[in-house]
């Protein structure tokens, strides 16, 4: 039996697929007497079946060398599209962490909505997402890699629209989408570029390729440069950040979803595509570069937001950005860890903070407060989400930032400051979150805030005994580095940071001392990292205003000028006719003149060659 | 009890809602006084009154009896004891019997939750899969709504803060607990927690009771309606206002049943009346403020749509936007879904006429409610006039001065752009 | 024999309709398309795909004084544009409104134009080829005249203006072709072996890309697009864009690429940089415009300088891609003009600025939305749908020989999805005004044939060999005979020069 | 408009001379029209607390005031006799206060705790009651007999 789930592997991502599908059934359109519930449970048992399937292939495959398996999608005229999966520890334990967070959010949203009717519509795009997570992470071809990119992009504006009702969100859905699909649009030119130089798309050969190729540096920084954006898009790195912040519209559930695994995805392309990028440095570079800004400026737009989920979405930017440093420096291995170490503290942060929001129905963390008494579940659960984001021994975020650091000790020791920075800003603005959620007295939101009903309190609870537990699997597994050879003086720094900036977090925010709210001293400044950066203005002044100027100005030149010239024809034409008309005065003698003018004149051209010479000759 | 008002001693008002002031000044309601109107609030009222009757029940039996179960998988499976338990307000065994029927649950519910729509006597549990049985999430919603609400006037409030009650709910828990040593070390730690819990069950039984009366009330005006005896909208409403009166005095508690051993929480003797501590908390909380639809309106701090104070939360069904039900994030859907399958005959042949007929039925009765709960709520500010002001025939000018001034507050509540006030005045809305 | 059944059955069958009682006529109409339909799909199952040359040929002689000889056959090129013809005609028929005033003549002229067309695509005779590319002009102008929508007498005229202005452009260039050659008949085979000095290909081959440009339309040729597709009702525009634009692409590829191989060689980099430049302009106009059919009628300027742009890079694959980017835009602008035209009836108008929250499951038009989200995700090129499918083998094709140009008509597909997403965020998302929503119900009838083009669309994007198996011999035929382009080589040399 | 209507306490009409005079509940037993009053307190049973010294000022509500109520109010309060019990209480203010002394103040609080509104510019009005007779002494404290049933709010 267990011989025939390891060769059934690719039926993970068809469990969603087929959930998907089935959950329009429920449409409010289609179905008038009985309610849509149905949909979301039978999400959930078909992700049940997919986190059982990966898990008892996950066991099988452990340890072994990796297998491929490949079905030909398209043979035509010389290209051969072939969809091949890659069944090796990695990505079957990718899926692992995909369905199994996936059966934690689908639990958590049946109790978080069950005050919606628009279920079926939520759960197929949940489904969606758990299908193309899947297949994206299992798939060895960038180009399919493309495709499940896109249609996630598809995805996320429809997910992001779930209460199109509401006039934010169909601006949040809009923006998502075109940022992301400018993102993925420079990745199908990289895919693109790509296959005259390697001739394959697929991961492992692209890698064995880059390993020998000689290939035109500024061809190999232009490919880099694109492949680069599609990622930058997914993992919402600056300048293509706004998205992550709109997309918060959307209902909690799906933010569990996307700031844990779904922005993990782009990290995941850029992982695998690292030895590619790795040929030209410029690109190396830009990474490096970008995936710097974003960290420091994430945390920094967080600190001074006011709303409980961007202050949040802003820490996944961040450390999106550190998995780009860490790709930027070689680090694939680091990179995983990171990614799979965010993805479970970055998940249980976002539920417990969605079960705050659940019945304190403000969102604006200056109206919350003293929550801690009557909500000690969530409590526990976002520090214990803090202690596994950053790097807090001995859960999981100390450990992968460990590694990156371990690897940037000898040869970019800026590169170290900026991780020490980050993840101590990191530590002081969810301890700052904390303590305008939980210290403090209770406001007129939070003065009756029971702990939520078992529905939304249990799925939480598991996730907080997984993050406990995510040390104790990652020894097991044997990810974790000797005692031997750890690097103390690291460790004690990364550990001086993190409590640097809880203690400071602490004393401002959980200690009274200090009024609330706090200004900063340049007011400009504190705005703009409250308004993150004004980016939509930069956008509107730069890429939305130009698009916009320049289709107003086509339109008005189709419209004057090329439409112009038509009736212009259309209009000399009507207008000659006209004047024609009055050539007849009805006399008699005038016609006879027309005539005789006009024979003359015709026999004269007729004739003029032969008039010609004669004129000529004196 | 109207008397026609000899010639009216006031000027006519200058409030924006003029004619309706004078149409309450004459014991009227806020809704207009047609036949059409009364038709839809009162088959409303009967497809509203089924459902209330599990909503009540199972409100009771959460309680009562469900009480702090950490993993409360079957609380909607109401146990054959709760449906068969007596209403205090209909039947042989009641009080004052308002509702000529029997006391123990309505046939039309008993045949649902049997049956439901599917037409198939299937288990309990298909059915609740299948998403075929009685929206409780609604319910539990509303009590949720009036336990978040704070400063609504009565004592049950400022009771649940006090030292008896929480030294009541501390014997109740010990007692639910009694052996289960993780849960009584979790109790000893994080004290509040479950005390928090206990204070919202509170409220499930608050509102529990004051449904138990609502559900009889309509009922009886259903039947007195198919009979002939109610016929215009100020009579209906009058019916509500003699039973708010009549039923003022039911005391308001919380019993929890353990081990067959009763634990008062809230004893009967603290006096808390059904008028003071359950209706009007309910209807300021349920039909004025609620919370913002996720649906239409943005959470996000920045977008300043949720307002800072709670007294300015007018989301209840007065201000509530119909025309979206159906659609995601809209939380009525629940109860309107739940009304569609009670609907009197008369009814659905109503609508079947309007709009698109069968296909959009679910907004055209959420209008309908909208216009019945119009008049529930005119019901309430008549009784609150009869009670604490003067009578409608009232001689002395100083009085009627007094009434007006009480409507005309009550009416600036509707002043707001969301208010449907405006809307349910003309025909043409559904 | 078969051929010609495709062209006379539906000939024939328009006057015969003249006969048949009115509560019939439209089912008789139907009979009658979905016979001719099944009949093309039977072609395809007799079609060898191993076949690059002409198939099913036949031969009449006629007027051999004038040199037309009644010659057809079909190959890899024609086939998919043959099917998506008849297609398209029965799902006009089928979607054309009970109410439409005089039935017999407006599912007489359609028949028409579906003989027309198919004869069109068949003919093997270059004159043939004009007079069926002529036939088609009457009926079509009859048909935007009568049913038309607002200002539809202005549309009508200027669409049989341009029309005829291309007709007579390309018929300037057979003549003059077989003129220059001194050929004794206009029998393509004949006409494609030898070949002329290049300076008399260029002159001809300018004609037959002007002539067929207007058709297409390319891009300073195309006002008369928006106002014609506007104007017709959705049943009419579905034809327009489906099935004569398929006309103008497949004139430019049969008697441009394959008539003057060398001409269109040493011109090919001046043509993709037009396709881009009517790609880029076609999106960038259809983001401002506020009427929702004309954004669709804009579209479709945008998604034809694709097809132009696999036509000019000459590879094998462009031209595979360019093949499936005809079926599958005739397709998506099938599915989108009929989605479009119910939104219209079903609302009353097409202004972007007053539809708001068609997505409303009881009162707004929730499938209807659906499947405008799916049409215009296809047309943007999201995949899993055909629309990717086809855009991304003719942006492979060409990138080896035109990377600048591929890369901006990515672009191009980018500006599709902006105002494919504008368009949806307005009609779909948003709250639907009660004050305009009692829309009379939509039925399933209505619903059927955008749920057929969906599910096609569907399929031939999950299962693409369905659509490119057709045209893959006849292609690589056609770029075997042809010398190769002036190849432009890759990225790199590019950027050496610069 | 106040008319001072003697109360037949009992057959021999005592001015307030040295007999012991009757506290607030037997004044109200013998006092005809307040039926409904007595048996609710009796119901409610605050006799003890009405006998108790006090003194106390007992906004007394005659039957026909009990009678405008809706039919079924009083069935329910007297199934009920705590909620009973604070309707009177709202009923009784602590401290004795005679017509004249109720001039210089606008409310007070009641025994069960919410606020009544005095209103002594024409008339002698008690919420939206009026008095319909004032200052009936009784040894632990003064009776105003209401002409209808005042209520909380």
């Amino acid at each position: 039996m267990t011989q025939f789930l390891l060769h059934t592997v690719w039926l993970i991502p068809c469990y969603a697929f087929v959930g998907a599908i089935a959950s329009g059934l429920w449409s409010p359109a289609l179905i008038r007497q009985t309610g849509p519930r149905p949909a979301g449970y039978l999400n959930l048992l078909m992700t049940l079946l997919a986190f059982v399937h990966s898990l008892s292939v996950f066991v099988q495959v452990w340890q072994q060398p990796a297998e491929q398996w490949s079905v030909s999608w398209l043979q035509v005229a010389g290209l051969d599209l072939t969809l091949s999966l890659e069944i090796s520890a990695v990505t079957v334990g990718a899926t692992l962490l995909v369905t199994g967070l996936n059966l934690l959010a689908q639990t958590y949203a049946i109790g978080y909505l069950e005050m919606d009717w628009g279920w079926s519509r939520f759960f197929a795009m949940l489904a969606l997402f758990e299908a193309g997570m899947c297949s994206l992470v299992l798939c060895n071809s960038l180009f399919f890699a493309y495709i499940v990119l896109e249609i996630l992009t598809l995805g996320t504006y429809l997910i992001v629209g779930t209460w199109y009702n509401q006039s934010l969100v169909v601006t949040g859905a809009r923006d998502a989408f075109l940022t992301k699909r400018v993102g993925d649009l420079f990745l199908l030119m990289g895919v693109l570029a790509i296959y005259p130089l390697a001739g394959t798309w697929d991961f492992d050969q692209l890698g064995q390729w880059a390993a020998t190729a000689q290939v035109n540096p500024t061809v190999a920084t232009l490919v880099g440069l694109a492949l680069l954006a599609g990622p930058m898009g997914k993992c919402a790195q600056f300048p293509l950040h706004l998205w992550l912040d709109e997309a918060m519209e959307g209902p909690i559930p799906s933010t569990v979803l996307r700031n844990s695994v779904v922005v993990a995805t782009g990290a995941w392309v850029l992982i695998k595509l690292e030895p590619v990028l790795a040929l030209s440095p410029v690109v190396l570079t830009a990474m490096i570069t970008i995936g710097a800004i974003t960290a420091v400026g994430g945390t920094l737009i967080a600190i001074a937001q006011i709303d409980i989920k961007r202050a949040l979405s802003y820490s996944v930017s961040t450390f999106m950005g550190l998995v780009f440093i860490a790709v930027g420096t070689g680090q694939t291995e680091a990179a995983l860890l990171l990614v799979l170490s965010h993805a479970i503290a970055q998940a249980l942060l976002v539920m417990s903070t969605g079960s705050i929001v659940l019945n304190s129905i403000t969102q604006d963390l200056t109206q919350l407060g003293g929550l801690w008494r009557r909500r000690p579940i969530s409590g526990i659960s976002y520090l214990v989400g803090v202690a596994g984001l950053i790097g807090f021994p001995p859960l999981g975020g100390f450990w992968a930032l460990l590694e990156l650091a371990d690897g940037l000790w000898a040869t970019q020791p800026a590169l170290i400051a900026v991780l020490l920075l980050v993840n101590g800003l990191t530590a002081f603005s969810m301890t700052r979150e904390f303590g305008l959620i939980f210290a403090g007295s209770p406001s007129q939101m939070t003065e009756r805030s029971p702990e939520n009903f078992w529905l939304v309190t249990l799925p939480m609870m598991v996730l907080l005994g997984f993050t406990l537990h995510l040390p104790l699997i990652l020894q097991s597994l044997g990810l974790l580095p000797h005692w031997a050879d750890l690097n103390k003086d690291m460790a004690l720094l990364l550990l001086w940071s993190s409590v640097t900036g809880i203690g400071i977090g602490a004393v401002v925010y959980v200690g009274h001392s200090i009024p609330k709210p706090i200004q900063l001293p340049w007011k400009r400044l504190q705005d703009l990292f409250a308004f993150d950066l004004y980016t939509p203005q930069l956008y509107r002044a730069s890429i939305v205003g130009v698009v916009d100027k320049a289709s107003r100005l086509t339109d008005w030149f189709d419209r004057q000028v090329v439409d112009g010239v038509v009736n212009f024809v259309g209009w000399v034409s009507l207008f000659s006719g006209q004047a024609l008309k009055y050539s007849n005065s009805g006399q008699g003698q005038f016609y006879i003149l027309t005539i005789a003018v006009g024979l003359t004149t015709i026999a004269l051209s007729l004739g003029w060659s032969f008039v010609w010479p004669y004129l000529l000759t004196p | 009890m109207t008397t026609t008002l000899q010639r009216p001693t006031l000027p006519p008002s200058t409030h924006e809602f003029a004619e309706i002031i004078h149409r309450l000044e004459a014991g009227g309601a806020m809704l207009p006084d047609t036949p059409e109107n009364l038709m839809q609030i009162i088959g409303i009222y009967k497809a509203y009154a089924v459902p209330m009757d599990f909503y009540w029940r199972d409100l009771l039996y959460i309680a009562e009896r469900v009480f702090l179960n950490p993993l409360p998988a079957f609380k909607y499976f109401l146990p054959q004891s709760y449906l068969d338990l007596p209403n205090h307000y209909a039947g042989e065994t009641a009080d004052l019997r308002v509702w000529r029927g029997e006391a123990t649950a309505h046939p039309e519910l008993l045949a649902f939750i049997e049956k439901g729509e599917v037409q198939k006597k299937l288990p309990k549990l298909l059915h609740h899969l299948w998403h075929d049985r009685i929206n409780m999430e609604f319910a539990e919603a509303c009590a949720r709504a009036m336990f978040w609400h704070r400063g609504m006037g009565g004592q049950f409030d400022p009771y649940l803060d006090s030292e008896e009650y929480k030294a009541n709910a501390d014997r109740a828990i010990r007692a639910y607990f009694q052996g289960n040593p993780v849960m009584l070390g979790l109790y000893r730690l994080f004290p509040d927690l479950f005390v928090e819990q206990v204070r919202e069950l509170s409220y499930y039984a608050n509102l529990g009771l004051f449904w138990e009366v609502m559900a009889p009330v309509f009922f009886e005006m259903s039947d007195l309606y198919d009979e002939g005896k109610i016929t215009t909208v100020p009579e209906a409403m009058n019916f509500l206002v003699n039973g708010i009166f009549a039923i003022a005095g039911r005391p308001i508690y919380h019993h929890v049943y353990i081990r067959g051993e009763c634990y008062e929480i809230i004893p009967k003797s603290k006096g808390f009346m059904w008028l003071y501590e359950a209706a009007l908390p309910y209807v300021e909380a349920v039909f004025y403020r609620t919370s913002p639809f996720r649906g239409t309106k943005s959470y996000n701090a920045q977008a300043r749509e949720v307002p800072a104070d709670q007294k300015d939360f007018h989301y209840g069904i007065l201000y509530a936007d119909v025309f979206p039900v159906g659609s995601a994030g809209i939380p009525p859907t629940l109860l309107m879904q739940d009304m569609l399958h009670f609907l009197p005959p008369y009814l659905v042949d109503y609508y079947q006429e309007h709009c698109r007929g069968e296909e959009d039925m679910l907004i055209q009765l959420g209008i309908s409610f909208q216009r019945s709960m119009y008049n529930v709520t005119s019901a309430v500010i008549q009784a609150l006039r009869t009670a604490l002001l003067y009578p409608l025939d009232d001689p002395n000018p100083k009085h009627l001065q007094a009434n007006r001034q009480f409507f005309e507050a009550q009416l600036d509540r509707f002043r707001r752009p969301e208010a449907r006030l405006r809307d349910i005045q003309d025909q043409s809305y559904r | 024999m078969i051929l010609s059944t495709l062209i006379w059955f539906p000939i024939l069958g328009a006057i015969a309709l003249a006969l048949v009682p009115s509560r019939y006529l439209k089912w008789a109409a139907l009979i009658l398309s979905g016979s001719i339909l099944l009949g093309s799909l039977w072609i395809a199952y007799q079609f060898d795909i191993t076949q690059p040359l002409i198939q099913f040929r036949e031969d009449l002689p006629w007027l051999a004084t004038l040199g037309l000889n009644y010659q057809l056959g079909v190959d890899g090129l024609s086939l998919p544009l043959i099917i998506l013809n008849t297609l398209l005609t029965w799902i006009a028929i089928y979607s054309s409104p009970e109410a439409t005033e005089r039935p017999r003549l407006f599912y007489g002229l359609v028949l028409l134009i579906s003989g027309a067309v198919s004869g069109a695509f068949l003919a093997q005779n270059l004159l043939l080829f004009f007079l069926f590319y002529e036939i088609e002009l009457v009926p079509f102008y009859l048909l935007i005249a009568i049913w038309g929508s607002e200002k539809k007498s202005y549309a009508a005229m200027k669409f049989l203006l341009y029309t005829a202005v291309s007709g007579a452009l390309i018929f300037v260039a057979f003549v003059g072709l077989v003129w220059l050659q001194g050929a004794d008949s206009f029998a393509y085979t004949a006409l494609a072996g030898n070949t002329l000095p290049l300076w008399q290909q260029l002159i001809l081959l300018a004609f037959v890309l002007i002539g067929f440009g207007i058709k297409i339309p390319l891009v300073p040729l195309h006002t008369w697009l928006p106002d014609t597709y506007v104007a017709a009702s959705a049943p009419i525009a579905m034809l327009l864009g489906g099935v004569l634009a398929k006309l103008g692409t497949y004139g430019i590829f049969r008697f441009g690429l394959g008539l003057f191989p060398e001409a269109w060689g040493t011109l090919a980099p001046g043509l993709a940089t037009w396709a881009t430049v009517s790609v880029l302009y076609g999106a960038t106009v259809a983001i401002a415009q506020k009427d929702i059919k004309r954004m669709v009628a804009y579209s479709s300027v945008g998604h034809m300088g694709y097809i132009l742009l696999g036509g000019a890079a000459l590879t094998e694959l462009s031209l595979v891609g360019a093949v499936a980017q005809m079926f599958a835009h005739g397709l998506i602008l099938a599915i989108l003009f009929h989605l479009v035209g119910m939104v219209e009836a079903k609302v009353g108008t097409r202004e972007l600025d007053v539809l708001n929250g068609l997505m409303n499951p009881l009162r707004g038009l929730p499938l209807v939305s659906a499947l405008l989200v799916l049409g215009g995700m296809a047309s943007a090129g999201i995949p899993g749908l055909v629309g990717f499918v086809s855009e991304f083998l003719v942006f492979q094709g060409s990138y080896a020989v035109f990377p600048l140009q591929t890369l901006l008509c990515v672009v191009g597909t980018g500006l599709t999805a902006v105002y494919f997403v504008i368009l949806l965020n307005r009609t779909c998302f948003g709250k639907l005004d009660n004050a305009i929503a009692d829309f009379p119900k939509v039925e399933w009838r209505e619903r059927v044939p955008a749920l057929i083009l969906s599910l096609t669309i569907l399929f031939l994007g999950l299962q693409p060999t369905w659509l490119v198996r057709w045209s893959e011999a006849s292609t690589h035929a056609m770029v075997a005979v042809l010398p190769p382009v002036t190849q432009v080589t890759t990225l790199a040399q590019v950027l050496d020069r610069e | 408009m106040s008319s001072r209507i003697f109360l037949a306490v009992d057959p021999l009409p005592l001015t307030d001379s040295v007999k012991p005079m009757a506290d607030i509940v037997d004044i109200a037993v013998n006092a005809p029209g307040f039926k409904t009053l007595v048996a609710a307190v009796q119901a409610a049973n605050l006799v003890e607390t009405l006998k108790s010294p006090g003194p106390f000022t007992v906004f007394a509500p005659n039957d026909d005031a009990f009678a405008k109520l809706p039919p079924g109010t009083i069935q329910t309060l007297v199934q009920n006799p705590p909620q009973l019990a604070r309707i009177l209480a709202f009923h009784v203010v602590p401290g004795k206060w005679t017509q004249t002394d109720l001039q210089q103040v606008d409310t007070l609080t009641s025994v069960e705790g919410s606020p009544i509104r005095i209103d002594t510019s024409d008339g002698f009005e008690v919420k939206n009651a009026t008095v319909i007779a004032a200052d009936i002494e009784a040894d632990n404290g003064i009776i105003h007999v209401l002409d209808s049933v005042i209520l909380m709010g």
